[in-house]
């Protein structure tokens, strides 16, 4: 497999482009596999890249039932940031910054991870409050994330508008220097590569139909469309999908799942320098480096699978951007998009062990799976390898529902993740 | 934006004046108090979300302001029908047969 | 210049001249024009740079599918927009225009650099490098990647205009007023239905507008087209132009956007520049038509290689010949027509290279016979010429063998490959499309909605096949609905049926490495690239999209897609449908986000409520908070007062003497029946039976969960009747969450719940003065403490007004809460005011409100408790009835998590130097010492600094609190650590004395 | 927009060739809540029959009751009679329990009315108002307040609204009324 460089591209530029290799195989399923990990998105191929990386497990099959980085890894607005209220999530949203951060290095993949900032906005004397309740915890915990002034805010975003007349004045925003965006397609082609490199089969179009569990309980591998194929651990990534493929386990999970959509502008040159989140008036904006305007929205009201959703909630969100944003009135809508996000209770993750033996568990990210990405995977790759919680996944219980022991960020800050 | 038949109203009227109100026939058990912690997360938390017909609850919130249940197939979005509160589950066959021949229509 | 306009000809009004400037240089058209059509008319093709490698585009299209001739365009100050299609904006007296992606001109662009080093600048280069030295990637290579991206540039300044939403219910709903949308209409209309039909073009008429020779019925195709719209007129057809179906949503709802005044010169003031139209139908018919594909061949990018359907459009629509001088290339019958028209007007046609061993004859015969040489069973192998296409290379192509080539002088050259139905909306259905192998293309198949496709939208050609097909589709959607249309029969002359051939890249004899042929144009995406993605394994069309951006520029691929699969499933060996096309999203075409917004911008953005008093409010200085949907009175400053010292001032009057509030925002819900007081003690932690008439008592309210959701005073006016409060946001939540239970788990019991929030005013006065201000203007009520002690509730006038009198304090002094309807709300507040002046009566915010109430350690929900606070956890457990059976909340409070030790409980913080005051949201340690990160056991979430108690008050949640009274713990701040003693969380009276006045 | 409206001054808010909003009279308005048992006891009380069907009307003298919901009822009557009302419907509260509550000051009611009238109503309101008979009235939403939409004719309507959502109601009134004359 050609190793990526300036260098490769001018050689290969030279022979007109005729030598590149495949980045990955299009793989037939055997018979046995020691892992399989259902759902080929940056979560799951990631738990691939780093069980064959950094446990030496390599006789690996991540199935998809569509192609690989289809789902919301594809689908989503790349917002990538730490600065979470409790413990347990701050660090497992500062583990995957770190690994985000040497991301293209270790991949040998440019994933194009753009420190340039997120900025939330606080438009409410309980914004400033839970904000800064934030702010003093992150610092406690080592997570870079600051207080702005409103023109200290404006002079980081100029196009923003801080007008007192405004429906939702700004009265200031946290931001996190250190957070930002990534092209999100690079993720899921970037741990693709690289695990198909270390001898992971990655097995598209093959939906898994059910997992099977053996007299014990414990799993035995998953039927599929191609047919049954034998592994003592199976991992389910299938993000929105996640409650079907468990449901075939026996397991029924505190998950449902919501149409979230997205939209991009027409491309313009650079105008908008960072990200910016408002809670209070639901929009998440930053520009991408093709120029686009990619602004996120919230999920629409009803469960759904159909990946379609409404116009009014477009409205909403177009209308909350251009009242933040006042120049931004005559731009262009280009496309917009739905995914399928699945959500928990106390909208945080289930991640690791389940009480199926041999059947593992990464779900429930709702809006915020694509900046955890390599953290998850990371930390699964962990759990599945050692069948034992990572210290920094081991809150992320099933069992919590049951004790009551939550990791409500929502009800707590009322920040959207 | 979806359309939605009030089985108070009896009307078809736009999702706008209705709120979704999560996944029906969950019950509050008689006396909470005599649950284990498990049945208790079950009702408070566990939830079908299922990939096809969904029996769940809306609101007619900007209407008659009743609680009702209705069925939806949640790949397609579309009604298979909707029902009063406290009224049982319809059977599910004879809804989707039904809803076959209307889709074989077009 | 030359002047390539055809007098007489097209539908642009000759007579009627209109000047505009494009780049600063003015120039003529007339009205009627699009930008293009009137520089075309000047011989200008260069409109525009490419993305990638700013190539020089001219127009390739005549339409909204444009991808080549983007322009800026400006009216005024505020009024400009990037990315402007220029062959849709209709030109105007004082049009500016702007090319865009170009530096320092149009005509000599130094991005074009790129265009030299494009082998470097491959699909998915960015991937593959930037990466070395990491630190590069922020600071050089990313700003780099940016600054060449991205076309146009972006509006600077506020929007001027404004813009509209409507609703619209119609039972057939007929998307393209082309010849099979026209005849749809009508059929549906004529069964008596609610007919409404659009188009995105500025006139109605669609193919007609470019093929006046057809006849039909007799009639020359534009006077049936002018009978037959007033024909629809007449049947109360609603006929919207300028209008375009943007996206098609579940159960028929369809989005429209209407472009109202970017045509005119002067638009009426009252006038909105664009509409959004939610359109819900009974019936959906679309008649989008079907879009021409490009060829894909070296240089087929030149500006002056543009679609031949587009050049008959200029010629018939617009009377502008795009060349004197033109080359036609094909493999459609389509553009030998065009071929004619041309010639027919004075466009000297030099060839027509059809890529077909043997076109029509019929055609051919007409060729010969005009004097048109053609050159069948021909390839085109690259163009030349900088600015403008200037030569064609053309090939003949012998059992698939490329001979010598051919050059071909020429000034345009008009291609064709083929038609490709729209089918854009009927894929936002998620309905399935089908591989037609015979046309090459997808039609539609299954549908989801009520829908029907008409025309060439399901690959039918020809006027006659379109007008027949769309009254039968429109009488299909007639009687679907239960109606019976009336059909009649169509003639139609001077048809021009035809048929064609599909390719990949054109064959050629040059080394196709070094092929420049396009699929996409914006972006810059050629055939080398789309291979170049399935060498490199991308097997699906998403990810061959995806990873050389073909069909994501603004056109969205209506130029590209099916070019682009056609070549992928070509490189992969695999028939197209097994490399899947990619979705279409909403919009069509894209659409304004002022558009999207609608009404709803400025202080009209969401619904601000105010209560009867707030005019008082604004009239006297106050500074407002936005609290939930309304907006309440944060502090009333005197003139050179700040917050601090205004909120000092406030709490001091308060307690000294007398303060007064407006609480009206108090959400309040009448609770009303024989089992209401069954139904609170199900709903509340509280005990409510032994509650006498006449009195009340403070309700907490959790969910089943066990976590506080609201708290107020409830006061039991009858056995049967409670006045409930609750928090100001939550007041909407309370009542669905009380609704929810009684409707669906309690339906047997006889309660009944009334909002009332905006029935009552409520003011609220406090302090020792209190009753000696309220007592003279009270009737029929004893106010003494005896008789109205606190914690009381009684019917009686106030002010000679109707009135609900609570005795209640949140501020720890004496307190009244007057309720009167809520018209005489500011009258009561203002003559209790002025009889107040002879107590220095102040009135107070917010934040007052806040610091009176946090001195009395009284909670505020979602302050002091936040969605994981247990009523244990925030010292309310008095208010537990622990011996009822029941209550919301009951089981979840017994959770093991929730009844374990060492839970964060609410206490007070008294900082040990007594003047710093802590920040709301600090978080709290035991070891200070400890390294990052830290073992954090709390935050505070309260911290005033309080007048009574002469310091700094807080209260926090901390850990295992309640045993810790009297123990030091730490706030770590960027300043340094602050010290801090727990204490309870009543600091001023704790006895109580005050409220018993 | 939204900047002051006088809910306290009864009379025109706006008027085009369009369509004219108009701020009307206070009356009094009770919310009538009871089950099926109660109803008729109730109706005869009143003097009325409480219409069973959600969207019907029925007026006896100045008394105006619409059918909100299965056991919901808005009541319209002038002010001097809520006396009465409240007096006839105690009386029989043992044998027909209930909830009677008086709103009147709750809401406020605007008029519109003009050849343009359903058409204004189209900028905020998702209903098909074809669909709505003359004489019959609904609960519905306007630009996402909750209203009462009350048809008194072809092109006269009446809404009542939350009185802190007037302005936001009326204000998006009065730019339409401009609108739709400029048409």
């Amino acid at each position: 497999m050609t190793h990526f460089s300036a260098w490769s591209l001018l050689k290969n530029a030279l022979s007109g482009h005729k030598n590149w290799s495949e980045q990955w195989p299009d793989s037939e399923p055997k018979a046995e596999y020691d892992v399989i990990i259902v759902g080929a998105g940056g979560h799951g191929l990631g738990a691939a890249h780093y069980l064959a990386k950094e446990h030496g497990i390599t006789n690996v099959a991540v199935i998809d039932k569509g192609w690989l980085g289809g789902g919301n890894t594809g689908r989503n607005t790349t917002i990538i940031r730490s600065n979470y209220l409790y413990d347990e999530s701050a660090r497992l949203y500062d583990h995957a910054l770190d690994l985000w951060e040497d991301l293209s290095q270790e991949l040998n993949y440019n994933v194009m991870y753009s420190r340039r900032g997120v900025m939330m906005l606080a438009h409410t004397v309980h914004d400033v409050q839970s904000f800064q309740r934030h702010i003093h915890a992150n610092r406690l915990n080592g997570v870079d994330n600051k207080w702005l002034t409103k023109e200290e805010a404006k002079e980081f975003c100029p196009p923003l508008n801080i007008s007192p007349e405004a429906r939702y004045p700004v009265m200031g925003a946290a931001l996190q220097m250190r957070a930002g965006t990534a092209r999100h397609d690079a993720v899921a082609w970037g741990f693709a590569r690289s695990a198909a490199k270390r001898g992971v089969d990655i097995i598209q179009n093959c939906p898994v139909l059910a997992i099977r569990r053996g007299p014990d309980g414990a799993v035995e591998g998953v039927e599929t469309a191609k047919g049954f194929i034998r592994a003592k651990k199976v991992a389910v990534s299938a993000a929105g999908h996640t409650s079907v493929v468990m449901e075939t386990a026996g397991l029924r999970m505190p998950l449902e799942s919501y149409p979230l959509q997205a939209l991009v502008s027409e491309p313009v040159k650079p105008i908008f320098p960072c990200v910016v989140m408002s809670n209070s008036v639901h929009a998440y904006i930053s520009q991408s480096d093709k120029g686009e305007l990619v602004i996120g929205s919230g999920t629409d009201q009803y469960t759904s699978y159909s990946q379609r959703g409404g116009l009014p909630l477009i409205e909403h969100t177009v209308a909350a951007i251009t009242e933040i944003f006042p120049i931004f009135n005559r731009m262009r809508m280009l496309r917009k998009w739905g995914g399928i996000v699945d959500v928990t209770p106390d909208r945080s993750a289930i991640l690791g062990k389940t009480p199926v033996k041999g059947l593992y568990v990464n779900c429930g990210w709702g809006t915020g799976g694509f900046k955890v990405t390599p953290g998850a995977a990371h930390t699964l790759a962990w759990t599945i390898a050692k069948d034992e919680p990572h210290p920094i996944n081991a809150p992320f219980t099933l069992d919590r529902f049951t004790t009551g022991r939550l990791i409500d960020e929502a009800a707590a800050a009322a920040v959207a993740h | 934006m979806l359309l939605i038949r009030c089985p108070y109203c009896e009307e078809t009227l736009p999702e706008m004046e209705f709120t979704y109100a999560g996944e029906a026939h969950i019950v509050r058990p008689e006396n909470p108090s005599d649950m284990s912690d498990e049945a208790w997360r079950d009702f408070l938390f566990i939830r079908s979300n299922v990939k096809g017909p969904h029996f769940e609850r809306w609101r007619h919130s900007h209407g008659c302001a009743r609680f009702f249940n209705a069925v939806r197939d949640t790949v397609s979005d579309r009604f298979l029908t909707t029902y009063k509160a406290g009224e049982p589950r319809p059977d599910l066959a004879s809804l989707l047969s039904a809803a076959g021949q209307s889709e074989s229509e077009k | 210049m030359t002047n390539f306009r055809v007098p007489g000809r097209g539908r642009v009004q000759h007579g009627k001249p209109v000047t505009f400037t494009f780049d600063s240089k003015t120039f003529r058209g007339l009205e009627g024009d699009t930008v293009a059509s009137a520089l075309l008319a000047n011989g200008v093709h260069l409109m525009g740079r490419s993305f990638k490698y700013h190539r020089p585009r001219g127009p390739v299209s005549a339409g909204s599918e444009e991808p080549n001739a983007l322009v800026g365009t400006r009216r005024g100050k505020g009024q400009f927009e990037p990315n402007t299609r220029a062959t849709v904006q209709e030109i105007w007296n004082g049009l500016q225009v702007n090319s865009q992606n170009k530096y320092p001109s149009l005509k000599f662009d130094i991005g074009a650099v790129n265009d030299r080093a494009y082998m470097l600048f491959s699909a998915g280069f960015y991937y593959k490098t930037f990466m070395w030295p990491k630190s590069f990637w922020d600071k050089v290579y990313e700003p780099f990647i940016r600054s060449a991206a991205g076309l146009g540039v972006s509006p600077s300044e506020p929007d001027p205009d404004h813009y509209a939403s409507r609703y619209l219910h119609t039972d057939v709903l007929v998307v393209g007023a082309g010849p099979a949308g026209l005849a749809a209409a009508r059929s549906a209309a004529s069964a008596g239905l609610r007919v409404t039909l659009v188009d995105e073009n500025a006139e109605a008429g669609g193919t007609l507008l470019s093929e006046p020779q057809v006849e039909i019925n007799g009639q020359p195709a534009w006077t049936w087209l002018a009978s037959e719209l007033a024909e629809l007129e007449k049947l109360g057809v609603r006929i919207m132009t300028r209008t375009t179906a943007i996206g098609y949503y579940h159960q028929n709802m369809v989005g429209l956007c209407q472009k109202l005044t970017d045509h005119l010169k002067t638009p009426d003031a009252a006038t909105p520049r664009e509409r959004l139209w939610r359109v819900r139908a009974g019936q959906v018919i679309l008649a989008q038509g079907a879009l021409e594909k490009p060829l894909v061949f070296d240089g087929n990018d030149r500006p002056g290689v543009m679609l031949a359907g587009a050049a008959q459009t200029y010629l018939n629509r617009y009377g502008v010949r795009v060349g004197s001088r033109a080359v036609v290339a094909t493999s459609h019958d389509s553009a030998w027509y065009a071929a004619f028209d041309l010639a027919e007007a004075g466009t000297f046609v030099e060839a027509i290279v059809d890529t077909r061993q043997e076109p029509r004859s019929d055609l051919v015969t007409e060729a010969k016979r005009r004097g048109i040489t053609v050159l069948a069973g021909y390839t085109v192998t690259g163009t030349s010429g900088r600015l403008r296409v200037s030569s064609v290379r053309v090939n003949k192509v012998q059992n698939g063998k490329v001979l010598e080539a051919e050059t071909l002088t020429c000034d345009c050259l008009l291609m064709c490959g083929g038609w490709t139905p729209s089918l854009h909306l009927f894929s936002h259905t998620k309905g399935s499309l089908q591989w037609d192998p015979e046309a090459q293309t997808f039609l539609p198949d299954r549908k989801t909605e009520d829908c029907q496709i008409a025309g060439a939208g399901r690959g039918l050609w020809g006027i006659e096949a379109a007008l027949t097909d769309g009254r039968d589709m429109g009488a299909a959607c007639a009687k679907a609905l239960g109606k019976s249309p009336a059909v009649a029969s169509v003639s139609v002359g001077n048809d021009r049926p035809g048929t064609g051939v599909s390719h990949t890249e054109l064959p050629t004899d040059l080394n196709p490495g070094k092929a420049r042929a396009f699929v996409d144009y914006q972006n810059d995406v050629t055939a080398k690239d789309l291979r170049l993605a399935v060498r490199e394994g991308m097997r699906s069309i998403e990810h061959v999209k995806r990873y050389t951006t073909n069909g994501m520029a603004t056109d969205q691929g209506k130029m590209s897609n099916i070019n682009g699969l056609n070549i992928a499933a070509d490189a992969l060996g695999k028939p197209q449908p097994q490399v899947g096309l990619t979705t279409f999203r909403p919009p069509y075409t894209p659409t304004t986000f002022g558009a999207l917004a609608g009404y709803h911008r400025g202080d009209h953005f969401e619904v601000t409520r105010k209560t009867p008093i707030d005019g008082w409010a604004e009239a006297h200085g106050a500074v407002f908070e936005p609290v939930s949907q309304w907006r309440r009175a944060w502090y009333f400053p005197k003139p050179g007062e700040d917050m601090e010292e205004a909120v000092s001032r406030e709490c001091r009057a308060t307690r000294a003497s007398l303060g007064i509030f407006d609480a009206s925002t108090l959400g309040k819900i009448e609770v009303v029946g024989p089992d209401a007081v069954e139904f609170m003690n199900r709903m509340y932690t509280n005990p409510w039976t032994k509650l006498a008439p006449g009195r009340t008592r403070y309700g907490l309210l959790l969910g089943d969960d066990g976590f506080i959701r609201d708290d107020g005073v409830i006061g039991r006016l009858t056995n049967d009747r409670f006045h409930i409060t609750t928090t100001t946001g939550g007041a909407a939540r309370v009542l669905n969450m009380m609704e929810d239970y009684l409707q669906t788990e309690w339906p047997d019991l006889k309660v009944w719940l009334t909002s009332t929030t905006e029935q009552w005013s409520t003011i609220a006065l406090n302090g020792p003065n209190a009753r000696n201000l309220l007592e003279p203007f009270v009737e029929g009520l004893d106010l003494s403490d005896e008789a109205f002690p606190h914690m009381s509730i009684a019917e009686c006038t106030v002010a000679g007004f109707p009135s609900r009198l609570f005795r209640v304090s949140f501020t720890g002094e004496l307190g009244f809460e007057v309720n009167v309807p809520a018209r005489y709300g500011r009258a009561l507040w203002e003559k209790l005011f002025e009889a107040g002046q002879k107590y220095d009566i102040c009135p107070y915010g917010t934040e007052t409100m806040h610091v009176l109430r946090a001195e009395k350690g009284y909670i505020i929900v979602g302050q002091d408790t936040d969605g994981t606070v247990t009523p244990y956890d925030a010292g309310q457990g008095w208010a537990v009835g622990k011996t009822k059976p029941d209550f919301v909340g009951k089981r979840g409070l017994a959770r093991p998590d929730l009844a374990a030790e060492g839970r964060k409980q609410l206490v007070g913080l008294l900082t040990k130097d007594g003047k710093t005051k802590l920040e709301e949201g600090a978080q709290i340690v035991f070891d200070p010492n400890q390294p990052i990160p830290m073992k954090m056991v709390g935050h505070v979430t309260s911290s005033y600094h309080s007048v009574a108690a002469g310091r700094p008050i807080a209260m926090a949640l901390v850990e295992g609190g309640y045993s810790r009274m009297g123990e030091t713990v730490y706030i770590p701040m960027p300043f340094g650590t602050v010290e801090a003693t727990i204490t309870g969380t009543v600091f001023y009276d704790p006895e109580g004395e005050r409220l018993k006045l | 927009m939204t900047a002051h409206i006088n809910l306290s001054q009864a009379g025109v808010l706006a008027k085009s060739l369009a369509a004219s909003v108009t701020l009307l009279e206070p009356v009094a308005r009770f919310s009538l809540r009871t089950g099926a048992a109660g109803q008729a006891k109730l109706s005869a009380a009143l003097g009325l029959t409480l219409p069973t069907k959600v969207g019907q009307r029925t007026q006896a003298g100045q008394t105006e009751v619409l059918c909100l919901g299965p056991d919901e009822w808005m009541l319209h009557t002038s002010e001097s009679l809520a006396g009465t009302i409240l007096q006839a419907c105690e009386s029989v509260y043992a044998d027909a329990p209930h909830s009677l509550t008086e709103i009147s000051d709750r809401e406020v009611t605007v008029r519109i009315e003009g050849p343009k009238a359903s058409e204004l109503l189209t900028l905020g309101c998702p209903r098909d108002l074809d669909k709505l008979p003359v004489g019959e009235a609904r609960r519905t939403v306007f630009d996402g307040a909750t209203i009462i939409l009350w048809r008194d004719a072809a092109e006269t309507y009446r809404i009542d609204v939350w009185r802190s959502f007037a302005p936001h109601l009326i204000s998006l009134l009065q730019t339409g009324c401009g609108e739709l004359a400029a048409e």
